[in-house]
């Protein structure tokens, strides 16, 4: 019923999508999957009308149609779900349900926010959330949000006669594994009045969801598999176009810690409404894992340690040094360094070159009198795009222009060659295709053998059981087990979960 | 050729200085009078004509525009042909605009300027003479910049002594008061000469009347809105105390007469006001202002402008005439309602024509510092 | 060459056509001396310019500026019977000191730069009108020659004040190219998040963003007092609008990260171009505030790389 | 949990600047605190009012509009034009000019909003642009001369009093009603709150945000006609100075008044109170017989501390 045939999209010097055929019938669940740069975030832009196709058709039963704008998509009943924060804090959640849309509410120019708190109550209802629809969007949870994001998606319903395609982009990035399976639920229930497409780096979930599944590989369509049919393994090997060892954590490439060198000691901190009473011990080569939810307090914990939060109570000492003023220049003077999540926000400037990133945190070290040694500069460039095989042009490429991976390897390479010692990763591999968190799960092993400490919030928890000496399991805001991490000794999903939730 | 010119040019630069230089000695007056004559040049033939002045949204310079407008016209020229530069209220543009229209004539220009600033008097003076062209400055100048120090090419300075004038409107003010009671004040741009000579006359005329009392006096920046608020509040600072306003200028003048018009006061408290607009006229007919003074800004456009046309096609040679027609006094009319209907006739509905070559004959002699 | 390359060069394209445009109706306008005059006269305008470039591309504004300038011609011509030469570091400094202050208020106290420097100008004028007594004032003329004759004149035929201007480009080039400041100006305006995350303690470098304009304001403010050798606190008046023109028509958004002094150099010439054309084409007075309006519009139209900027606000 | 206290603290802290203001005030000099003051507060007040009552919508939209001064000027003086041409008296046709100067604003503001949505310059810098086509098309109407509007029943919005205030506060008053009307309870008028909160969010819903644009601007312009009027009725002439320091005292009562230039929060009625603080303020200073020379610097520090209490500073990563 909607069908794309040989679609072709191309931009100055790239070809972003070729020949693309692609179908879903009517209640259907289809999972797209590929690398960073496969092609798929172009292909769902062409889909739900944020770009437009220069060649090729994109056919709703037979029919040709053209989108110019995502508003002319909805109103043939194509709506997307995008991942978290696309919700307009400043507004009522009943407000983002019905933006741009609110005219079946307006009567003389008044909108009669009675009618459209009843609509947005039964739009809730859709998706089994209970909250007032007056609340402001920015007092939900991430996971309400997600939910908010599908109901609004879901007035298509009541708008568009016809059948409806409705993109889910990374929709449980976000989510805690209960919520992800709640999630699930609903749009298994939802297949009745709608077809889904489910965009998502998590291969488990997409085989466990979809009914078929489409690969991308550079702007192609490279295979077409019913899931009933597919394994993880023979579709990552399409996705990569290589073989995956199976093991990628690499257990048994981990060493033992030195247990005599403490780097960071932190004695019960505390931050209302953060975490409370935290107290760990980070040792030179040791991985520490903090797991959690979202929300959970692990993200303030780290921040506290590169000194952007303050704690209430407790201290914190860095290599036996208490820490009296929290700030990040004085963090980085201690030798620490922060991968933060958001890594394009945080982690990069965009619109700086190689180099000119890699020595922005060490800038005293390469210049004289203030003024920049920029050879010097651009050779410590050189050397560590070659030490983590970064694929950039060369040391001048615009940061803003590198892929996911090769961005996250600049970031690394920043705090490493500036000699950082303690490594704070927050979700390092997030976003990143296979290929890419192998080699930063490469890069963390290397840190542990040259005796760095890292503390660690993976992405997902084999991730963190695999790399990990030790795991320290938060929820909202208390260390609530602990576990021994080395090689044979490790902790199973479920004792992690159980901690969890 | 070049080279010469610029080393006569030179000369006359070291000898100004040289000029500055003995000034502050004893020796100042004889080396102004031996070195009187600057470097006199040939008449320009049918230079371009230009006024430069603030701004196009006062009537004041409206006024003056269109005195320009009329020598122009006097001449045979079109309306079109004064060129209009126009500062906006910035010195620098002046100064820029002035360098930018003396590069596009060649030198080939008469100029009549007020400099928006009186530092700004000396380099536009510097830079129109070192291009052999003609100006004559109005209003704004320091008191150590003098036409006869610059030969014919700095023709002449017109400014208007407004002490006088001003502690005669207040002496009307007073007057009308009985002698006694409290006043407030309202000033123009705190730096701006007529600002300052109009503080000055109101300040003589205290002196005379002891029982008159200033409240306040604050600077409006000749601006209608400002003056209304600052009006309003004085109002609420000193209420039924305030006999009597003085403004440094008409339009300020329209600003405190509606703040008093929205409490119901307007024609009850006497204002006395300056620059002698055609609305300022109207009031005083109609009783709610008291009096204001006309400096006919229509005949001082005109006059500077010719005074430096005629400088510069040799119709007179200004080194050659006195220093009372090189740095002059302009005229002041006073209208008070006893004759502004009169006023009103000759300068307001009709426009007076002038012989724009009898140019000091209005003069009211030289300006002394 | 694509249209993304191209890009880059626009503002300077933008300001060939208009000279050549302006240079075909009248080519008096193309004599060299008078290029070199036009350059020359926007000098003061540009060093103002100049510093407001540092803020904006840290994503400020500095509305300070004028006022700041104001004050400094006030200051300036009080100073110089006493200070002499060393006039001019104490004036530059006490620049500095209010940027500093308006960095201060905006960087720590949390208010948006566009209010913060318009409150500490406002600051700055009242110092400037208490100091002059609310007249204007007039430098020594001997005293000013001896102690700054190095800011008057010519060499070589080319005026000194547009030396000065070139001398203080390049210095601000350096920095912006070749020092820490520079590079951390970079990373704030480009992405400050990641800065911070960095390690750079980029409120300090705000406030030396602050304090260098208000520097560059307190020169321009001493070049033009000793250029009219007097000083007012109204004397600057009309500087601001025309130097933040100036920065934005040549390529430096407000929203940071983009341009940099170069591209100030070229919109100051633009403006510079744009004013002097309207005597060249003989634009009526009453028209030409509405045609400076127009060619402005068309040459941000041109000379803006929206690539560059995300959302346009 | 302190967070809702420190919600509702930030809320009313301009309110709570107000209040304090007018109490040190009337404490300097008791005539402060009377009616007859307040009524000249609210008459100084007005016409800026409007202007920044329309400028708030944009800066909502997370914008900003430099304007102002032009489309005043414009608005005033096409108003004068049109009233002394069809007869110079309300009781005659003349009253054809009021519709005329609001549609005279909503085309400057539409124009304004298509140069900067249409060939996609920043506001600042098309609308500063837009302030000098506007100032330069007043003087181009008027040719540097004043229009005087005499007329007694026009003017009755100043002259006019009912409970001690002038007729034209009452309209005021009136239109901050609608102006808040529009905010919240229109389509249009939650759609600038969007924009403000998230433009690229808001156009992948399906929100046309240029068209919000545009129309933003389109409605900011029909403010500053009522604020060319108001000025007009307050001072009695039209001229390109009408329009004169509308600029920097509207953006600043905005800001002052609580709303954020990064758009998405604030208000009509934070915008009443910044223009409060703004106005008494001006009137306070001279009240209390400060010299002039002060006067600039005063309110400087004033509007530092009534911005610096009022935003949650807390909240924000950065302030640019």
């Amino acid at each position: 019923m909607f069908e794309l045939k040989k679609v072709e999209k191309t931009f100055p010097n790239v070809r972003a999508l070729k020949a693309i055929d692609f179908h879903i019938e009517r209640g259907e669940i289809v999972g797209l999957v590929g690398e960073n740069g496969a092609g798929k975030s172009t292909l769902m832009k062409v889909i739900y009308g944020a770009y437009q196709h220069d060649g090729g058709e994109v056919l709703i039963n037979g029919k040709p149609v053209r989108f110019e704008n995502p508003r002319q998509a909805m109103d043939k009943g194509v709506g997307m779900v995008f991942q978290e924060q696309s919700l307009i804090g400043n507004l009522t959640v009943m407000e983002n349900i019905f933006l741009g849309f609110e005219r079946q509410f307006v009567k003389f120019g008044i909108v009669d926010w009675k009618k459209m708190a009843a609509a947005a109550r039964h739009q809730l209802a859709k998706v089994k959330l209970s909250i007032d629809p007056k609340m402001v969007t920015s007092k939900l949870s991430f996971a309400q949000r997600q939910l908010v994001e599908l109901a609004k998606v879901l007035t298509l319903e009541e708008r568009v006669h016809g059948d409806l395609v409705i993109l889910l982009d990374e929709p449980t990035s976000v989510l805690a594994k209960e919520e992800v399976q709640l999630l699930f639920k609903l749009v298994r229930e939802l297949r009745s009045r709608a077809s889904f497409i489910f965009v998502s780096h998590r291969l488990d979930e997409v085989l466990e969801l979809s009914d078929r599944v489409y690969v991308m590989k550079d702007g192609e369509v490279v295979d077409h598999v019913k899931t009933s049919v597919a394994t993880a393994e023979s579709i990552q090997h399409k996705m990569v176009g290589r073989d995956i060892n199976k093991e990628y954590y690499r257990e048994e490439k981990q060493l033992s810690y030195d247990p005599a060198k403490v780097l960071v000691e932190l004695d019960a901190i505390s931050l209302p409404g953060k975490y409370q009473d935290i107290s760990l011990t980070l040792h030179a080569g040791e991985v520490l894992t903090l797991v959690g939810t979202e929300g959970s307090g692990r993200e303030a914990i780290i921040r506290t340690i590169f000194g952007m939060q303050k704690p209430q109570s407790g201290s914190v000492t860095v290599k036996g040094r208490k820490i009296t003023t929290y700030s990040a220049d004085a963090a980085v003077a201690n030798g620490i360094g922060y991968i933060p999540r958001e890594r394009k926000i945080e982690g990069i400037v965009a619109g700086m070159s190689v180099y000119e990133n890699l020595t922005l945190s060490q800038m005293g070290r390469y210049s004289r009198f203030g003024f920049l040694r920029i050879g010097d500069e651009k050779a410590l460039a050189r050397e560590w795009i070659k030490k983590l095989s970064v694929k950039a042009s060369s040391e001048y490429a615009d940061c803003g222009n590198l892929s996911g991976g090769n961005q996250q390897k600049v970031v690394l390479a920043k705090w490493r060659s500036g000699g950082s010692d303690i490594i704070l990763l927050d979700h390092p591999t997030r976003g990143l295709d296979i290929g890419a968190k192998e080699d930063v799960y490469e890069m963390v092993r290397a840190m542990s053998a040259d005796g760095v400490g890292v503390i660690l919030i993976a992405d997902t928890l084999e991730e963190a059981i695999g790399l990990s000496h030790t795991i320290a399991v938060i929820k909202d805001g208390e260390i609530q087990k602990r576990f021994d991490g080395k090689p044979g000794h490790k902790p199973s999903l479920f004792d992690l979960i159980h901690y969890m939730i | 050729m070049s080279f010469i010119k610029k080393f006569i040019e030179q000369e006359a630069i070291n000898r100004r200085n040289f000029l500055f230089a003995s000034a502050m000695g004893a020796g100042g007056l004889a080396a102004a009078t031996m070195f009187k004559a600057g470097p006199a040049r040939a008449a320009i033939e049918d230079p371009a004509i230009a006024w430069s002045y603030r701004d196009r949204t006062n009537p004041y310079w409206n006024a003056i525009v269109s005195g320009g407008e009329s020598f122009v016209e006097s001449i045979g020229k079109s309306k079109a042909d004064l060129i209009n530069l126009i500062n906006e209220g910035s010195s620098e543009k002046s100064l820029s605009d002035v360098k930018a229209l003396l590069s596009k004539t060649n030198g080939k220009l008469a100029l009549a300027i007020d400099t928006n600033d009186s530092p700004n008097a000396r380099p536009v003076v510097e830079a129109v003479v070192e291009k052999g062209a003609f100006v004559s400055t109005l209003w704004n100048k320091t008191a150590d910049l003098h036409p006869w120090d610059f030969g014919d090419n700095y023709v002449s300075h017109m400014a208007w002594s407004d002490v006088g004038p001003a502690e005669q409107t207040a002496t009307i003010l007073f007057k009308a008061m009985g002698g006694k009671g409290a006043i407030v004040g309202l000033g123009g741009i705190a730096s701006n000469n007529p600002a300052i000579e109009r503080r000055n006359g109101l300040d003589n005329a205290m002196k005379k009347f002891p029982d008159i009392q200033l409240l306040d006096y604050q600077a409006a920046d000749w601006d209608t809105q400002k003056a209304a608020t600052i009006m309003a509040s004085y109002l609420t600072r000193f209420g039924d105390e305030v006999k009597g306003v003085f403004c440094a200028n008409d339009t300020m003048a329209y600003g405190v007469l509606e703040a008093l018009r929205a409490e119901g006061l307007a024609g009850q408290i006497p204002i006395v006001a300056y620059d002698g607009n055609a609305q300022a006229v109207d009031l005083i007919m109609a009783g709610e202002l008291l009096a204001t003074v006309y400096t006919n800004p229509y005949w001082g456009g005109g006059i500077t402008a010719a005074l430096a046309y005629h400088a510069a096609v040799g119709t007179f040679k200004p080194s050659e005439e006195p220093h009372e027609h090189r740095e002059f006094n302009g005229p002041t009319i006073l209208i008070t309602k006893d004759d502004a209907e009169n006023f009103k006739k000759q300068y307001v509905d009709a426009t007076p024509s002038y012989d724009w070559k009898d140019f000091w004959g209005p003069s009211t002699g030289a300006i002394t510092y | 060459m694509t249209l993304e390359k191209l890009k880059k060069h626009f503002p300077w394209i933008t300001l060939l056509t208009l000279v050549v445009f302006v240079g075909a109706l009248d080519s008096n306008f193309l004599r060299p001396e008078n290029l070199l005059q036009l350059a020359g006269d926007i000098s003061t305008l540009f060093v103002m310019a100049l510093g407001i470039t540092f803020v904006i591309y840290l994503g400020g504004i500095d509305l300070s500026a004028q006022s700041v300038a104001n004050m400094t011609t006030v200051l300036a011509t009080l100073m110089l019977p006493i200070f002499g030469a060393s006039t001019a570091v104490i004036c530059v400094l006490i620049g500095a000191l209010f940027g500093f202050v308006s960095g201060f208020v905006s960087t720590k106290l949390k208010v948006p730069s566009f209010i913060a420097t318009l409150a500490v100008g406002g600051i700055a004028l009242s110092v400037g009108q208490f100091a002059s007594g609310q007249r204007a004032l007039y430098m020594d003329a001997v005293l000013r020659d001896q102690s700054f004759s190095w800011l008057t004149g010519n060499i070589g035929g080319i005026p000194r004040e547009m030396i000065i201007a070139l001398v203080l480009l390049v210095g601000a080039l350096i920095l912006e190219r070749r020092t820490t400041i520079g590079r951390a100006f970079k990373a704030i305006g480009a992405g400050e998040l990641a800065a911070v995350a960095s390690g750079l303690r980029v409120g300090r470098y705000k406030m030396a963003a602050f304090a260098i304009s208000g520097a560059f304001a307190a020169t321009a403010g001493l070049l033009f007092a000793v250029k009219l050798s007097g000083g007012s606190p109204e004397m600057a008046n009309g500087f601001l609008l025309p130097a933040i023109v100036a920065v934005l028509v040549g390529g430096t958004p407000l929203t940071g990260g983009v341009g940099g002094v170069l591209n100030t150099l070229i919109g100051a010439l633009i403006v510079a171009v744009i004013r002097t054309s309207m005597l060249y084409l003989e634009i009526p007075a009453t028209a030409q505030q509405i045609f400076f309006g127009v060619v402005l519009i068309a040459a941000i139209a041109f000379t803006i790389d929206r690539g560059k900027v995300r959302t346009v606000k | 949990m302190s967070f809702p206290d420190r919600d509702v603290l930030h809320r009313w802290a301009p309110l709570l600047v107000l209040v304090a203001l007018v109490c040190f005030f009337s404490l300097v000099n008791p005539n402060f605190m009377s009616l007859r003051n307040f009524a000249r507060i609210g008459i100084s007040a007005t016409p800026p009012l409007m202007v920044a009552v329309g400028v708030t919508f944009i800066i909502i939209m997370g914008s900003i509009d430099l304007s102002m001064e032009g489309a005043v000027a414009v608005c005033a003086v096409v108003f004068a034009a049109i009233f002394i041409w069809l007869g110079g008296t309300l009781a005659s046709w003349a009253w054809l000019a009021l519709p005329a100067c609001i549609v005279v604003g909503a085309l400057y503001g539409l124009l304004n909003g298509l140069v900067h949505v249409k060939l996609r310059i920043p506001s600042f810098m098309a609308s500063l642009s837009m302030g000098f086509v506007g100032i330069g098309l007043s003087l181009l109407m008027t040719g540097g001369d004043r229009i005087r509007v005499e007329d007694k029943i026009f003017r009755s919005l100043l002259t006019e009093r009912y409970l001690g205030f002038p007729l034209m506060v009452h309209v005021a008053l009136l239109v901050i009603l609608i102006a808040w009307f529009i905010q919240s309870r229109t389509a249009i008028g939650r759609n600038f709150y969007a924009v403000g909160g998230g433009e690229e969010l808001a156009h992948a819903s399906g929100l046309d945000v240029k068209r919000v644009r545009v129309l933003g601007f389109m409605l900011a312009g029909v403010f500053y006609a009522l604020g060319a009027l108001f000025a007009v009725a307050q001072i009695g002439i039209a001229e390109t100075a009408t329009g004169y320091n509308f600029m920097f005292v509207s953006i600043t009562s905005v800001v002052v008044g609580g709303t954020a230039l990064w758009g998405g929060n604030g208000g009509v009625w934070n915008t009443l109170v910044g223009v409060l603080i703004v106005n008494v303020i001006n009137n306070g200073m001279i009240v209390m017989g400060l010299p002039r020379y002060l006067q600039d610097g005063v309110l400087g520090l004033l509007v530092i501390l009534a911005v610096v209490l009022s935003t949650d500073r807390k909240s924000l990563a950065f302030v640019k």
